[in-house]
């Protein structure tokens, strides 16, 4: 039995993980792009800031390669894939055979066209360890940045870089930052705080020209910068999986078990769409944790053991220079709002269950209590609501269920 | 070579004369229950005939006994070396606090036969019972060997009961195809395996040779093998004022 | 407010480097003395309710905590002493009856104290308990007084109904009302556990205790609360209480504050009415009438279960226990004065009743001197504090021993004696189920196992060392006992000889 | 595998136990140097309304979401239990936000700490269990 | 009062622990022997005395007066001799009294006044005592030596007779000339007593009626079985061990009817768990012998030999804390402390075993009993 990855990252960390919980004997393969090791993506923020080192970084250490008796191929690219034949043609010309395939190919910044792009010298994108090591080669402490996009990616990029840097300006085309995962009154309370720490925004903007240094702005506003950031968004590495004839929405289709449509093979993690719990949708759902519970899940399943995951939600836990950010969800439905200095709760209900949170700053003690609320789709009649939804506490719940939390098997 | 008539006479007459003779081999015969016999010989040879007294060979510290006859109570009370031959039976209390060399007893053993036996590096005491012993053998044992080999018992347990209470040393191998009935908690009773065997073809030469019992008959049986579960049972009994 | 002749009997005394305000004292003390004063972010105290009950002190995790006797005093006076002035105050201030709980403080003699016990040298072994048998179990009840045979000459074998304990302490009376559920389950399992028995009291037995039948006690007592005939087939024995030593002659009432739905349902009575047990039993006005109960409770019961006739000690004693053994009782239950209570008025627990020694050593002599100690097991309480205690009570005479402040101790009372404020911290004495909470079952009947188990390794030890092996042997041998310090007349009462005689 | 195991009808909501975990997790050795006069970071919490409480500390759970969906691989499984290397950590929250029983918590270093059963302080035991004058926290296997 | 008991305590006014010497034999033809067999057997043992007690029990002595008590007394002064003998002859016929006949032995001094009589209740007072004949003896011997001062029955049975003194008992057995009596049984006991008083009455055997004890220990229940026994009618004046064991094997086979074996498995009776491992019956009957008469249960060491008419009884404690051996050779059972006592008399016995404790050996003649040495036995094989 042979088992190949390809990918590197969490996905394919879980995977292994998976796999040998069943298989301990089959032969495992991983193909990786990067230089590196296999490490976290979100951890290169924190590397700018030097709360963590390169050693740190990595997600599983060579033990873990080794105890698991996986060839980890570096630096190889996947370039073509024959679902037919069971093969994988890699660029260095050789072709690997697998009995299970899964792709954990991820995704890849999505830069648009703009005008005069090229001239920018220090120009970058924040996804990868490499890009965050290019851009620390240039930082300099005068230099001026300037970031596209407010989105999770833009703003870490920001809190990692500030303070090392003359300025940092971030420019979207949406009225607010975060978009994506905040509401209008959450979005104005980070953004505050951070504009209060000197970030500068420019929002409901966009380049409309880049010279070397300069950036105009749809507004007429002339940003000078010494390093361009590009961090508008992210997008699925489907092309193997599109030439194989898998079937591809915006991320390879996979069920419950993570199976594409392609026999013996697998997708997991950023690359891979999935349902959606709380929507009843595919989605991609680029999140470290649904990309391990997805290649856990992949892993098993390759090796024998299925245990459908249906429990992806979107979620997201932030922080930025302390303000910690918890959100999970729809933000549909009734809502439940409180808001206190320095403390933002906002809870989703529909249907007599618990769809959505947007916590920020204290409100984000214990999240998980509500998370789980939405996960295991809990009927909001059988719990103490009003308590939970001051604090999260398992005192809302009966007893009997208290019981088998706290006194039973976990 | 000394040869004494007891009869009557008293045992401290008698010990004395012992003590005072130069001969390496000594006879009593015609003894009637003198006590303390050979109490604490060395290096002499003592054959006794007839029925040898309470303590016989107390003390005994390296010669060799030998009753043909029976013995009475507390044989070998604290013997430290040597040998006490027994063609015949014992009474109560044999072996009490024997901390070295070894009683060999053809027949059967009283109450309380082993009670404190203890071991201290190359001293390793040996008591070998050829049938059966009353209740209470081995109590309180510390270290040492004990065996019963149950001739003549049909596969029954040869010992009374409360066999090895207190026991928190040594070791009891009973030859026999039931347990002791009312064994204490302080101890652990296994089945004997190759490595046991081994230790008891040894402990079991002299024995057989001296009494001409067929070793391999005796070693083809089953034996229990009896040892404490602790050395300290009395820890957990007590808390500080 | 008017003046308070009264200054508070303890000072609590707090060691402020060491106290790191975790508040446990304050969450702890139903009598609320500590209070956490946000401004200074400081502990406090108010002493003046304070009970001395070690709830603060026990919990306080770095012995921040002790409670001292105030040094407050009034001008000495070895007659009128302060106490005597305070309770006067007490009394002159609210026109009451001094109420108090658990057993007297009062310097009585306690002539356990005073008796030694032998030990075994040379002429006879003393024996190793750890080793050797060492037996205790005892049967309580009625013995043959006549051989017995069939047809075939074998011998009948029907004893009249016994107890079997496999350790000579049970414990006593003490009824679900005046202490708590889960005191009364530890009783239960720690019994079930030990092979011994736990009494009723006369509170009724609560439904989910039916299950320990087999090692309660089921009592009957003047209020006949919560009796019917499930009850009394539901125990081990019958106990008729007649009297109890803390209060001869008195009876008691359990306050209607006190009858939560749980106590209202287990006495069978109305909820929040008081519970009031008369003094006498008014079937039993005298010797014959309680032969007249004794057999209805034997009737109602066909005869299966022993009857146990409860009475505190008093002058008389030996006689009325001669009556109790010819009344057709099998075991005969007599509780000193010393003995422990709810709530009783004090001058009739500091000031009724006589030893339990005393009365037990009488008891027995004057039942063998009738030729009938053996037609009746005989039971003493009445603060048995150690095995040293049993031990001395069996040479006395006793079958068993009843143990209950022991017992209540073991469970964490701090004998504060304010049982009768029903705010116990130690969730005893008290039906408050926040305070009731406080005491654990399982940790609860753990303690009195180990407790039980540890006198019971003493007394087996002590036994041993008297060369005896069977606690039956033991029992009316005073020759195991020597007075030290006592007069002639103790002596003679006691029946042992003084030490060095 | 031993877990503590919480009964609730036991627990008096005395707090003891959160102060015996932020001591034996101070690295001190004496209680009071640890704790006075500190506002008390323990690992785990007592939740109380009107008469109920109870304490509720990391479950040790055998699918632990916190380890799933920790960025850095900070927190692992060691023979069943879920520990944290601290050094690995980066402070994001992804662990509060999985955890459905609200069991980790940050440190005062701004690092996330939990109930690791005191196997990793000098205790060895869980102190809360010691410390719990009720048994209402108990340290077995079940 | 003489003397040499005014300024000792007499025995009876301290309690006096002993360990002592025992031996035993009973030909169960019934053919009778003299005591010089018992004599030897006993002089092997003479380590385990002290001088200060010896005696003998001797069945079947007095053939020519089998129904008729015969009472030994020691008398110490004419004064108590006349009460006593006024108190015999206003209770019972008095067929023969003389003077024991004794020997001067120079072991043996401060000798009392030893007289024997053979008596029978008078018919009259028996009749109005509403007792039977045995009873009557019994109370009456208590009384004498209850409420008469230097007056002491010391033998009190039929057919039978007790001779002790303070001396070894090799020279008791010579000072009362026992080569000169003729008995199916005999038991001997030389004695140790912890305490100074050696008093004749003190020695063993101790008796009432026909029953006689020898016993070697101290027991540890005393105090215990005495006031109970003593609830009974029985007044232990001695306050000696085998004082309180006769009385208990007089109430539990006499006055309750008890076989011997169930006398044992009372005053011996079977650990709990010993009884645990019975079958139903005999748990119920061990349950209820040891319950109902829980404080006959004796502690402590002890090893006995009952002689009664008929038989020999010897029973060790349930721990077996003393030696005894017992042996048969052809019709007769020996039972001694010590195998030596046995094998100087018996060089050869068919066989030899060592008694079980709490299990009684029972030898009885083959006219009354069962004829054969019975109970749990350990054997000593190759003999």
């Amino acid at each position: 039995m042979h088992y190949l990855i390809i990918g590197n990252s969490i996905a394919a960390a879980a995977v292994i993980e998976g796999i040998r919980s069943q298989d301990p004997e089959g032969a495992i393969t991983v193909v990786g792009e990067e230089r590196q090791a296999c490490y976290a993506r979100p951890l290169i923020s924190y590397l700018l800031q030097g709360k963590t080192d390169e050693e740190k970084m990595r997600y599983r250490d060579q033990a873990f390669f080794d105890k698991h008796k996986v060839t980890v191929l570096c630096e190889t690219r996947a370039s073509h894939l024959d679902a037919g034949t069971k093969t994988v043609a890699l660029d260095d010309g050789t072709t690997l055979t697998y009995d299970k395939l899964v792709l954990a190919t991820g995704s890849s910044p999505f830069i648009p066209p703009m005008e005069g792009l090229g001239q920018v010298k220090h120009r970058f994108t924040f996804l990868t360890l490499d890009d965050a090591l290019a851009l620390q080669q240039v930082v300099k402490g005068d230099s001026r940045v300037l970031i596209l996009g407010a989105g999770l990616i833009g703003l870490k990029c920001a809190e990692g870089l500030f303070g090392q840097v003359r300025s940092i300006t971030v420019v979207d085309l949406a009225p607010r930052i975060l978009a994506s995962i905040l509401d209008e009154k959450g979005s104005a309370q980070v953004q505050e705080h951070l504009q209060q720490k000197g970030l500068t925004f420019h929002l409901s903007d966009r380049v409309k020209e880049f010279t070397a240094n300069e950036a105009l702005l749809e507004s007429g506003t002339i940003v000078g910068f010494d390093m361009l950031v590009v961090a508008v968004g992210v997008k699925p590495n489907t092309s193997l999986a599109k030439e194989a004839g898998l079937a591809v929405n915006r991320g390879i289709v996979v069920d419950t078990s993570m199976r594409t449509s392609g026999k013996d093979i697998w997708a997991a993690g950023d690359c891979a769409e999935a349902e959606e719990l709380v929507s009843g949708q595919h989605k991609v759902l680029p999140l470290l944790c649904n990309a391990y519970l997805q290649g856990e899940t992949a892993g098993k399943d390759m090796a024998g053991l299925t245990e459908p995951f249906n429990q992806a939600i979107a979620m997201n836990a932030i922080s930025f220079f302390g303000l910690h950010v918890i959100t999970a969800g729809l933000y549909e439905g009734e809502e439940k709002l409180f808001a206190e200095e320095g403390s933002y709760k906002r809870l989703f209900v529909r249907d007599n269950h618990l769809i959505g949170y947007i916590l920020i700053g204290k409100a984000v003690e214990r999240a998980g209590i509500y998370t789980a609320l939405i996960r295991n789709q809990t009927a909001l009649d059988t719990i103490d609501f009003d308590l939970i939804s001051r604090q999260p506490a398992l005192m809302a719940f009966a007893k009997s269920v208290r019981q088998q939390q706290l006194g039973g098997s976990v | 070579m000394k040869h004494i008539v007891v009869k009557s006479r008293d045992y401290q007459e008698v010990n004395q004369e012992i003590r005072s003779t130069k001969d390496k081999n000594i006879v009593l015969s015609e003894v009637f229950g003198q006590r303390y016999l050979g109490s604490s010989l060395k290096d002499r040879e003592l054959t006794i005939e007839g029925t040898a007294g309470n303590a016989l060979g107390c003390f005994l510290d390296g010669g060799i006994i030998t009753v043909h006859g029976n013995a009475q109570d507390a044989t070998g009370d604290t013997m430290n070396d040597g040998k006490i031959v027994i063609h015949g039976s014992c009474g109560d209390g044999t072996g009490l606090a024997m901390r070295g060399g070894a009683i060999y007893i053809r027949d059967s053993s009283g109450y309380r036969s082993g009670i404190h036996m203890k071991a201290y590096e190359d001293k390793q005491p040996l008591l070998i019972i050829g049938e059966r012993a009353g209740s209470f053998l081995g109590e309180y044992q510390a270290g040492g060997t004990i065996i019963v080999l149950g001739r003549n018992q049909a596969g029954k347990s040869p010992v009374g009961y409360f066999c090895g209470t207190g026991m928190h040393g040594g070791t009891i191998y009973l030859r026999c195809d039931t347990l002791p009935v009312s064994l204490p908690p302080q101890v652990a009773v296994r089945d004997a395996d190759e490595a046991d065997m081994q230790v008891l073809g040894g402990l079991l030469e002299e024995y057989c040779s001296l009494f001409a019992f067929d070793k391999t008959e005796l070693l083809a049986s089953h034996f229990f093998v009896l040892q404490p579960n602790s050395a300290t049972p009395y820890k957990m009994l007590y808390t500080h004022v | 407010m008017a003046i308070n002749y009264l200054y508070p009997d303890f000072e609590v005394q707090r060691n402020e480097s060491r106290c790191i305000t975790c508040r446990v004292c304050e969450r702890q003390c139903a009598n609320l003395v500590h209070h956490y004063d946000a401004e200074t972010g400081r502990m406090t105290s108010d002493e003046s309710l304070c009970v001395n009950c070690h709830r603060c002190v026990s919990l306080c995790p770095t012995r921040a905590l002790k409670i001292v006797k105030t040094d407050h005093v009034f001008k000495e006076n070895a007659n009128w002493r302060g106490e005597v002035i305070q309770d006067i105050y007490r009394q002159a201030e609210t026109g009451g009856v001094l109420l108090a709980s658990m057993g007297t403080p009062k310097p009585y003699p306690v002539y356990w104290d005073k008796m030694l016990i032998n030990a075994s040298q040379v002429t006879n072994p003393s024996i190793d308990p750890l080793r050797e048998p060492m037996e205790t179990t005892t049967f309580l009840g009625k013995k043959s007084t006549t051989i017995r045979r069939d047809e075939q000459g074998k011998l009948i074998t029907d004893t009249t109904p016994q107890l079997k304990l496999a350790i000579p302490i049970m414990f006593s009376a003490m009824s679900y009302g005046s202490i708590s559920y889960n005191a009364h389950k530890s009783l239960a399992l720690a019994a079930e556990q030990l092979g011994t028995f736990y009494n009723t009291g006369e509170g009724g037995l609560h439904e989910d205790f039916y299950r320990h039948g087999k090692n309660t006690i089921v009592q009957v007592a003047s209020g006949r609360f919560g009796v019917h005939p499930g009850y009394l087939n539901a125990g081990a024995a019958i106990e008729i209480k007649m009297g109890q030593g803390a209060k001869p002659g008195i009876g008691g009432h359990l306050p209607g504050s006190k009858i939560g739905q749980d106590i209202s349902k287990t006495r069978m009575i109305p909820l929040h009415s008081d519970a009031i047990s008369p003094a006498p039993h008014h079937d039993i006005y005298s010797i014959e009438d309680l032969r007249q109960l004794v057999y209805a409770l034997k009737e109602a019961t066909n005869y299966t279960k022993p009857v146990i006739v409860k009475v505190a000690a008093v002058h008389n004693i030996s006689a009325i226990a001669s009556g109790i053994a010819r009344s057709g009782a099998d075991i005969i239950a007599i509780d000193g004065f010393r003995g422990g209570t709810g709530a009783a008025p004090a001058r009739i627990r500091d000031n009724v009743g006589i030893p339990i020694e005393l009365a037990l050593a009488s008891v027995d002599e004057r039942l063998r001197a009738e030729g009938i100690r053996n037609q009746v097991s005989l039971v003493v309480g009445g603060s048995i504090r150690s095995s040293a205690d049993v031990i001395k009570a069996i040479a006395l005479g006793a079958d068993a021993i009843y143990i209950a402040t022991s017992a209540l101790i073991a469970l964490g009372c701090h004998l504060c004696r304010t049982c009768h404020s029903g705010k116990c911290n130690w969730g005893i004495a008290t039906q408050n189920p926040e305070l009731v909470k406080r005491l654990n079952p399982e940790i609860g009947s753990e303690h009195l196992v180990n407790l039980l188990t540890a006198w019971n390794h003493e007394i087996k030890e002590m036994m041993g060392g008297m060369g005896i092996n069977s606690i039956e042997a033991l029992k009316g041998n005073r020759l195991m006992l020597r007075g030290i310090g006592l007069c002639d007349a103790e002596l003679r009462i006691l029946g042992i000889s003084h030490a060095g005689a | 595998m031993k877990r503590v195991y919480v009964n609730e009808a036991w627990c008096l909501g005395c707090h003891l136990c959160e102060y015996y975990c932020a001591y034996a997790n101070s690295g001190l050795t004496d209680m009071v140097k640890a704790l006075k006069d500190k506002v008390i970071r323990p690992r785990l919490t007592i939740e109380q309304e009107g008469t109920i409480s109870f304490a509720v500390s990391c479950r040790h759970c055998t699918e632990p979401l916190c380890m799933k969906s920790c960025i850095a691989g900070a927190i692992s499984c060691k023979d069943g239990l879920i520990v944290i290397d601290q050094s690995k950590c980066v402070n994001c929250y992804s662990c509060i936000m999985a955890c459905p029983y609200g069991a980790l918590m940050p440190s005062e270093e701004q690092v996330m700490q939990k109930c690791e059963l005191c196997a990793t302080n000098s205790h060895g035991q869980p102190v809360c269990v010691q410390g719990c004058p009720n048994k209402a926290i108990v340290y077995e296997e079940r | 009062m003489d003397g040499y008991h005014q300024h000792q305590y007499l025995e009876g006014e301290v309690r006096i622990p002993s360990g002592c010497a025992i031996s035993g034999i009973i030909d169960r033809s019934g053919k009778r022997f003299s005591g010089s067999d018992a004599i030897t057997s006993i002089s092997v043992m003479h380590d385990r005395s002290n001088g200060l007690g010896g005696g003998f029990a001797g069945y079947g002595i007095y053939p020519e007066y089998e129904d008729f008590t015969a009472l030994h007394i020691f008398y110490y002064g004419s004064e108590a001799k006349r009460k006593t003998e006024e108190f015999l002859e206003e209770h019972f016929d008095l067929i023969n009294l003389s003077k024991i006949p004794t020997e001067k032995h120079r072991a043996i001094t401060d000798e009392p006044l030893i007289w024997r009589y053979f008596v029978m209740p008078l018919p009259t007072k028996l009749a109005s005592s509403q007792l039977d004949e045995d009873e009557y003896t019994a109370r009456c011997v208590i009384r004498i030596n209850k409420e008469i001062d230097g007056s002491y029955v010391f033998s009190s049975g039929k057919n039978m007779g007790v001779f002790k003194a303070v001396g070894y008992p090799e020279d008791v057995g010579a000072f009362y000339r026992l080569d000169d009596y003729k008995g199916y049984s005999w038991t001997v006991h030389g004695r140790y007593p912890t305490n100074t008083p050696g008093w004749w009455g003190g020695a063993h055997p101790f008796s009432l009626l026909s029953y006689s004890v020898v016993h070697n220990g101290e027991i540890s229940s005393y105090d215990a079985n005495r006031r109970f026994i003593e609830m009974y009618g029985y007044a232990c004046t001695l306050k000696t061990d085998t004082e309180v064991i006769t009385y208990m094997i007089d109430y539990l086979h006499r006055r309750q009817g008890l076989t011997l074996e169930e006398v044992s498995s009372v005053i011996a009776a079977p650990f709990w768990s010993t009884i645990e491992c019975k079958d139903e019956e005999e748990r119920n009957a061990l349950t209820y012998l040891r319950n109902t008469f829980a404080s006959m249960l004796i502690t402590g060491p002890f090893s006995i030999i009952l002689g009664y008419n008929g038989g020999l009884m010897a029973l060790n404690d349930r721990l077996k804390l003393r030696s005894m051996v017992a042996a048969e050779k052809g019709d007769k059972i020996f039972i001694a402390s010590e195998e030596a006592a046995i094998r100087i008399i018996e060089p050869n016995p068919d066989r030899l075993w060592y008694p079980i404790g709490g299990k009684p050996v029972i030898a009885e003649l083959y006219t009354t009993g069962q004829g054969g040495a019975h109970g749990h036995q350990l054997p000593v094989s190759g003999l």
